[in-house]
């Protein structure tokens, strides 16, 4: 079976740039360079061209199609119904739906905690900002995690919070990161590209999302709550590959304890102590001994 | 509301209002060029997007920045030359024309740069344009640090709205233009060549758009997304209505408008409750209360929009 | 150089002309696929299959030419009265939210021979409403309305968000930003199984058979021609010009909105800022390749999702940017702009 | 004969098959004044169109003192001395007057407009020709006639030394004709060469000095004013003899339309005041005035376009409330607009639709809200062969039609419905002789037939030649009618004046 690697085809509804986006696809690329998959994709799929995007892959001979079905979740569901012999794994906030429509969040939010242990101890204006495009719960548990890992070493801290309305405007994240740094933050967590701009132009620190933002701004970007997609990636090619039903619930591979999410950050910028702190706490997330808390209200 | 006040008083925010201010107002001065002259040039929105990506893509290359700008500003002039080829040569309804090089020039853009630069991370960044403190101005009180925290581009389109204005009404080729939007007829009459003038317009126009666009990958961010232009140029369309095709008014328009963008962004730092979609509202909502106001004086060229056939009665 | 308008068309150039924008629309979009590295003839025939080589492809297609149908028809009708109409996205999403409210609150427990025309009605009634307030500040204020339309695309678009957001928003949607749903009993029926194409599809062709026989065979449709055409000439002949300026912008505002409600009761059930792909602008251009001709509408709509639908299975198929459809598409609108222009008119020195 | 400035040499030109310049060769001396005659349609504007370098002649020359003008740049021929008042006005309401005179005066790339140089120049061109404006006017806000001032100074101040005039008098009064001819004749003594156009006879023959007549296009003979007359030049235009037609006596029926005391507002003006007046069943009332009197206001109200604001109408004997269009097409009164291509006809339509759009809404044309089309077309068809419309069919688009076979085609679809009572508001304006000729004698036709007819019109010889009998209309007011056996001319324009109000007090 190995012999021929696995059809796979990823769906973007955004332009793969978007971080969201881009670690899928990354993690995609990565998988067919190794041999794994033969790789092919759509990007920028707009609501109404979604499901058609899913059938054509799926008639094309595809055997596993990955994307996200957040604003599509319904007819996604319908589509693999009418496909049953093609494995769907979709970032989606709702749950898995038959044999082969598994499902995935994005919890990143272990990174972001840790992260928030480090800019507590840094900040020296006592208040930090994060900027995220909407309330979503994906991002809102995100954002949250990283205020209570702020909280967690310094109580006193004060939390702003942007939502820029979009997933897709650099510019405006940019500029809503100036407006918390002139509202006295000194740290910015950017759920948002274009937040570590602002940090960069009024040289204060920031931590980043997703992906490793650290070489593109390396001196203002000194953590990252990471996530990667490729453990939940290989997953769901064992189990579609082997056969099995995909119709299942692959978050948790995205977790830190199973290696997916991680904090990545610049040694040394943050005090010695915090540091100390924070890879404590990170050795007993990776444990199993503590448990970031998971809070998808909208943050205030 | 001494929050309120607050915001209003800083220097942050009327440093972030000019900066947000800068896309629009080149957008808006091209859009109010074409329409001076009688011709919509709804393709904004597509132009602006080329003009962001190729702007970038012209410095990601090894181009320096102005350079990258004088390449958005030619790319702009082509889909001008476009517009103008299908609008003024054969006359084709404005809007369906506009709406057709917005289309083309947007997806073209995407297509071109995922052909161009193929993809792996985060996309690729340049070092954009650095604020620019002019001595003199910097020293003065408030404006100073204000206009310290700009960019080059910004300081050009703040003077681009003063010669455009002081072109427009002060200047023989300005009266020629403003002819051609009243009356192509008469310009003919007159000895001047409406056709000549609608394209320079539209294409000069279309080249000011494509900076617009440029400064958003050059300045306000370092790197080119599809779809970051966000409809600032239909926002730039609704602002030449609101400046009742004045320069002046133009420049006044966006900065009213990214006023009220940076004050939305800095009041959700401390308030929430309020949708956001309202502040985003007002803009056009004000664009259209100008327009009933002014529609009485009819100051609107009465030529906009009407295709100009040599020889046809 | 100059143009000259032909008196008479002969119809080799009828068929000719639409035949070279597309070949010449293909031959430009080549090059690009070209210059990906593609098999440039392997993507036309990629086009062709992608858009009807399979049931899927082929009832895909006719979906997609749904909505432009109606915004097409939108715009026909009240660029014919010379009502210039730029509103249809706003219209649109009118309709669509209109229905999802009313679909998933009063009209929820409904049975469908009730709900679906009720809620059709309903996406029409707030289409035109967005359509006659441009209209009335037009008859009242001479504003133009080709700006104020446009204008309120945005509004309604913001408005619609501001909805989704808040009382509209669908709790069991995991806080995103989508509106409640319509029951599924209020859905239109599906014309073909398993595919995605409804009824709405059936509707649009039948809305532009009754379009034109009455624009060609009505007193109100010579009625709007002439306010159309001549405002101070109609009224002259006793043609109430703000009542049939209103009609038509009921008539062009309910077509919008219509076509808002039927993408919402035919393929998505809920509302979502995504909803349209630009089907409001779109129509625009449909109507115009169209010569604004209701049942021209019908063949440029579907021209407009094949051209859509077919390169957009190409770029999946040959594995190039996705972004190549929406270039061919573009490109083929402005072909087509300029053949059906040389097919009007004739070139003097 | 003095030295040539002009010179056209065998210019031709065609519209699709239709040839509108017809190897045209005509020639022009210094400080001379030509008149273009011809009827409607016979190629004068193109004609002068080509000369202008806004068309471009498919054959022939156009030389100015000897040098030949590249064809279709009206820049060059400005550059030659040429300036040209158009038909229909080429100014930009929305500018000012001087803005309007400045267009392309100067370098399109200098630095700055002169503005205080082209006011000074203007000042010295009014003065100098009696052409009075304020330079910073807005455009939009003058007077139809003061319009005309700012065309013609537009001419001048290009430093014009040939000027040509289409149809200038066609939206004046008389008296604002007069001032014109006055001042034209003052600039060909200053040395400047003139063409005009008119299709007013009187005009020609008092103010040319030389008349060239266009004919299907072609030129047809050239005279000088002095050894021609009226009549000569109206066979010459139209290719036989014509004569306006003569009223004859004729027993008058009984009242049909009367007006009491009625006055209209638009717009917060006064336009008509306590007007009153008896139309007979046979007879033509004539109402004279100066533009801008209240005439248009006369002709909407009782077109059924414009409300009364107070005063009662009675028709046939019976008071009437607002009449609207629908209502008073259905009384049995035709209405023959002032502006035929504004309100008459749709341009775009066809010629059928235009016929019976009026009267669309009777069961004959329509039925459920369905358009008999067969019905409609055999109306309009009976229309073009009874009325004689030439050049097209009922399929016909109407904008496609001369001025003259448009007016027809109005005049056509109300007398053949044989209507009690005729609005006629210039119904001969613009129109070349012989096209006059016809449309006076369908009018007296209809009076024969015992209809009665409102004629309102600027034109005295007209009126004298037509109606039974005449009012003058000034200010919004009604004069008491006079008995047109009883006037002349003079004793009209004195009406006009307003004189009758000092004669009632
Ligand atoms: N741009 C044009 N396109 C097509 N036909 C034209 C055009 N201009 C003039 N014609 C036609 O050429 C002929 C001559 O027209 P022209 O305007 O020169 O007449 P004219 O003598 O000025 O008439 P009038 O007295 O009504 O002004 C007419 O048959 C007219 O319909
Ligand atoms: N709504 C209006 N606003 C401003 N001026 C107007 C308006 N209507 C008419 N006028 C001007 O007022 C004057 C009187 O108009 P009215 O219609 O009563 O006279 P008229 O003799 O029929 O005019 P004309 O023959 O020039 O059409 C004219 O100069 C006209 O241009
Ligand atoms: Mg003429
Ligand atoms: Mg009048």
């Amino acid at each position: 079976r190995a012999a021929t690697p696995l059809k796979v085809a990823g769906i973007h509804a955004s332009p793969v740039e978007n971080a969201w986006n881009s670690c899928l696809h990354k993690a995609l690329q990565d998988a067919a360079a190794d041999g794994a998959i033969e790789y092919t994709f759509s990007e920028g799929v707009s609501g109404t061209d979604y499901p058609r995007a899913m059938r054509e892959y799926a008639e094309a001979g595809n055997e596993l199609i990955i994307g996200e079905a957040y604003a599509v979740e319904k007819e996604a569901r319908q589509v693999a119904a009418d496909y049953p012999e093609t494995a769907f794994v979709l970032g989606s906030s709702g749950a898995a739906t038959g044999d082969n429509f598994g499902v995935f969040g994005t919890w990143n939010h272990d990174g972001a905690y840790l992260a928030g242990m480090l800019a507590g101890k840094m900040t020296k204006s006592n208040v930090v900002g994060s900027v995220g495009a909407m309330p979503i719960p994906e991002v809102n548990m995100l954002i949250n995690a990283f205020a209570a890992g702020v909280k967690a070493v310094n109580p006193e801290a004060k939390h702003l919070v942007t939502f820029i309305g979009t997933f897709f405007d650099p510019p405006k994240a940019r500029e809503a990161g100036l407006a918390q740094i002139d509202a006295g933050a000194d740290i910015l967590f950017g759920e948002r590209i274009g937040t570590a701009d602002a940090a960069k132009e009024r040289g204060i620190k920031a931590v980043g999302s997703l992906i490793d933002y650290t070489p593109r701004y390396p001196d203002t970007v000194f953590a990252n709550a990471l996530w990667g997609f490729r453990p939940i990636l290989n997953a769901a090619i064992a189990d579609a590959a082997a056969g099995k039903p995909v119709g299942k619930d692959y978050t948790a591979f995205g977790l830190m304890k199973e290696g997916g999410s991680d904090i990545a950050y610049a040694k040394g910028v943050a005090p010695a102590d915090a540091e100390a702190a924070m890879e404590e706490v990170r050795a007993k997330i990776k444990s199993g001994a503590f448990e970031v808390p998971r809070d998808a209200a909208e943050p205030k | 509301m001494s929050i309120v006040l607050d915001i209003v008083a800083s220097i942050g925010l009327w440093a972030a209002v000019l900066r947000i201010a800068t896309p629009l107002i080149f957008g808006t001065l091209g859009a109010l060029l074409c329409e001076r002259a009688g011709v919509l040039n709804l393709g904004i929105e597509g132009i602006m997007t080329f003009g962001a990506m190729i702007g970038w893509l012209a410095v990601y290359q090894g181009a320096d920045l102005w350079t990258g700008l004088l390449v958005a500003a030619l790319s702009g002039a082509v889909f001008g030359l476009l517009h103008a080829a299908l609008t003024v040569t054969l006359g084709l309804s404005q809007h369906v024309s506009g709406l057709g090089v917005t289309l083309f020039a947007s997806s073209l853009s995407y297509y071109l740069f995922r052909l161009l630069v193929p993809l792996s991370g985060s996309p690729p960044t340049i070092e954009p344009f650095a604020p620019l403190s002019v001595p003199g101005l910097a020293d003065l009180p408030f404006i100073g640090p204000v206009l310290s925290a700009q960019t080059p581009p910004t300081y050009l389109a703040l003077l681009l709205a003063l010669g455009l204005a002081y072109a427009i009404f002060r200047t023989p080729l300005g009266l020629a233009i403003r002819m051609t939007g009243e009356n192509p007829h008469a310009a003919e009459a007159q000895g001047v060549d409406p056709m000549a003038v609608r394209y320079g317009a539209v294409i000069v126009g279309s080249a000011l758009m494509a900076v617009g666009g440029a400064f958003l990958t050059l300045s306000a961010f370092n790197s080119f997304f599809p779809t970051m232009v966000q409809g600032r140029g239909w926002i730039s369309i609704a602002l030449v209505v609101f400046a009742s095709w004045r320069p002046g008014r133009a420049l006044f328009g966006a900065l009213l408008f990214a006023f009220f963008d940076a004050f939305q962004l800095r009041l959700q730092t401390v308030v929430d409750g309020v949708p956001y979609q309202l502040f985003l509202m007002t803009p056009y909502i004000l664009s259209i209360v100008a327009l009933c106001v002014m529609a009485r004086h009819a100051r609107v060229p009465q030529a906009l929009m009407q295709p100009y056939r040599r020889g046809e009665r | 150089m100059r143009f000259e308008r032909r008196e008479h068309r002969p119809l080799f150039l009828v068929v000719l002309t639409p035949l070279l924008a597309v070949a010449a629309a293909l031959a430009l979009s080549g090059l690009l696929i070209a210059a990906a590295g593609a098999p440039v003839f392997e993507a036309y025939w990629r086009i062709l299959v992608g858009a009807f080589g399979s049931r899927l492809s082929a009832t895909e297609t006719l979906t997609r030419a749904t909505p432009l149908m109606l915004t097409g028809l939108a715009a026909a009708v009240a660029f014919r009265a010379r009502v210039w109409n730029i509103g249809g996205e706003g219209q649109f999403y009118l309709g669509a939210i209109a229905v999802a409210a009313v679909g998933s609150r009063l009209l929820a427990e409904a049975p469908g021979y009730l709900s679906i025309p009720l809620l059709l009605f309903t996406g029409a009634i707030a289409g035109m409403l967005l359509l006659i307030l441009p209209l009335w500040l037009r008859l009242r204020f001479s504003v133009d309305e080709v700006v104020t339309s446009l204008l309120l695309n945005f509004v309604a678009v913001l408005f619609v968000s501001m909805l989704i957001d808040g009382p509209l928003k669908d709790p069991l949607a995991f806080g995103w930003p989508q509106s409640q749903s319509v029951s599924d009993a209020a859905m239109l029926p599906k014309l073909v199984a398993r595919s995605r194409l409804h009824w709405g599809f059936g509707i649009a062709l039948v809305l532009a058979v009754v379009i034109h026989i009455v624009q060609s065979r009505t007193v109100f449709g010579l009625k709007s021609r002439a306010a159309g055409l001549s405002p101070e000439g109609a009224v002259f002949a006793g043609v109430p010009l703000a009542r049939t300026l209103l009609l038509v912008a009921c008539l062009s505002g309910g077509l919008a909105g219509l076509a808002g409600a039927v993408e919402v009761l035919g393929v998505k059930g809920y509302v979502t800022t995504d909803l349209s792909p630009g089907f409001g602008y779109s129509g625009i251009v449909v109507a115009m390749l169209a010569g604004l001709h209701p049942l021209g509408v019908v063949l440029a709509a579907l021209f407009t999702a094949t051209m859509f639908v077919g390169a957009d299975g190409m770029s999946r198929a040959l594995k190039i940017p996705t972004y190549i459809a929406d270039v061919t598409v573009a490109l083929s609108l402005i072909t087509m702009l300029v053949a059906v222009f040389f097919a009007q008119y004739r070139i003097r020195r | 004969m003095t030295e040539t400035v002009l010179e056209i040499d065998r210019v031709s030109k065609s519209f699709g098959g239709n040839k509108a310049n017809d190897a045209i060769s005509l020639t022009l001396g210094r400080g001379e004044i030509v008149a273009l005659l011809g009827e409607n349609g016979a190629g004068k504007t193109t004609l002068m169109s080509i000369l202008f370098g806004h068309y471009v002649p498919d054959e022939g020359h156009i030389r100015v003192a000897g040098v030949d003008l590249p064809p279709g740049r009206p820049r060059a021929a400005i550059h030659a001395g040429i300036g040209m008042v158009h038909q229909h006005f080429s100014l930009a309401p929305n500018l000012t007057v001087l803005e309007n005179v400045m267009t392309g005066t100067e370098k399109l790339w200098s630095w700055r407009s002169q503005t205080g140089r082209a006011r000074a120049k203007l000042k010295a061109l009014a003065e100098r020709f009696g052409l009075v404006v304020d330079p910073d006017a807005r455009l939009g806000d003058l007077s139809v006639g003061e319009q005309q001032r700012v065309e013609i100074l537009k001419a001048l101040y290009n430093d014009a030394r040939i000027l040509i005039l289409d149809e200038p008098t066609a939206v004046l009064t008389n008296l604002e004709a007069e001032t014109l001819f006055a001042t034209l004749k003052e600039m060909a003594r200053q040395g400047l060469s003139l063409i005009f156009i008119s299709h007013k006879l009187d005009e020609v023959m008092a103010a040319a000095d030389r008349v060239v007549v266009l004919r299907g296009g072609k030129l047809v003979a050239e005279r000088r004013a002095g050894e021609t007359s009226k009549a000569e030049l109206a066979e010459l235009m139209v290719g036989h003899r014509v004569a306006r037609p003569v009223r004859e006596a004729h027993e008058r029926g009984a009242p049909v339309l009367e007006a009491a005391a009625v006055s209209v507002r638009v717009d917060g003006v006064d336009r008509l005041r306590e007007i009153s007046f008896r139309l007979h069943a046979g007879e033509i009332l004539g109402i004279i005035g100066v533009s801008g009197n209240g005439q248009a206001a006369l002709a909407g109200l009782l077109s059924g376009t414009l409300l009364r604001s107070s005063g009662d109408i009675l028709l046939y004997g019976e008071g009437v409330g607002d009449l609207s269009v629908a209502e008073t097409v259905a009384s049995g009164i035709g209405r023959i607009p002032e502006d035929r291509t504004r309100e008459g006809a749709i341009g775009e339509m066809a010629v059928w639709e235009n016929a019976v759009l009026e009267r669309i809404d009777e069961p004959r044309f329509s039925r459920r809200g369905l358009v008999n089309r067969s019905a409609a077309v055999a109306f309009a068809d009976a229309i073009v062969r009874s009325f004689d419309v030439r050049g097209g069919g009922p399929l016909t688009r109407t904008r496609l039609l001369s001025g003259g076979n448009m007016q027809k085609l109005i005049l056509g679809r109300n007398l053949a419905e044989h209507p009690r009572i005729l609005i006629a508001a210039q119904p001969a304006r613009g129109l070349d002789e012989g096209a006059v000729a016809a449309v006076h004698a369908r009018i007296l036709d209809a009076r024969k037939a015992g209809t009665a007819v409102l004629l309102i019109s600027e034109d005295l010889d007209e009126v004298i030649a037509l109606a039974d009998r005449i009012q003058a209309i000034v200010g919004g007011r009604l004069s008491p009618p006079v008995s047109a056996d009883e006037v002349d001319a003079r004793a009209l324009g004195l009406m006009m004046a307003g004189a009758w109000k000092k004669e009632a007090a």
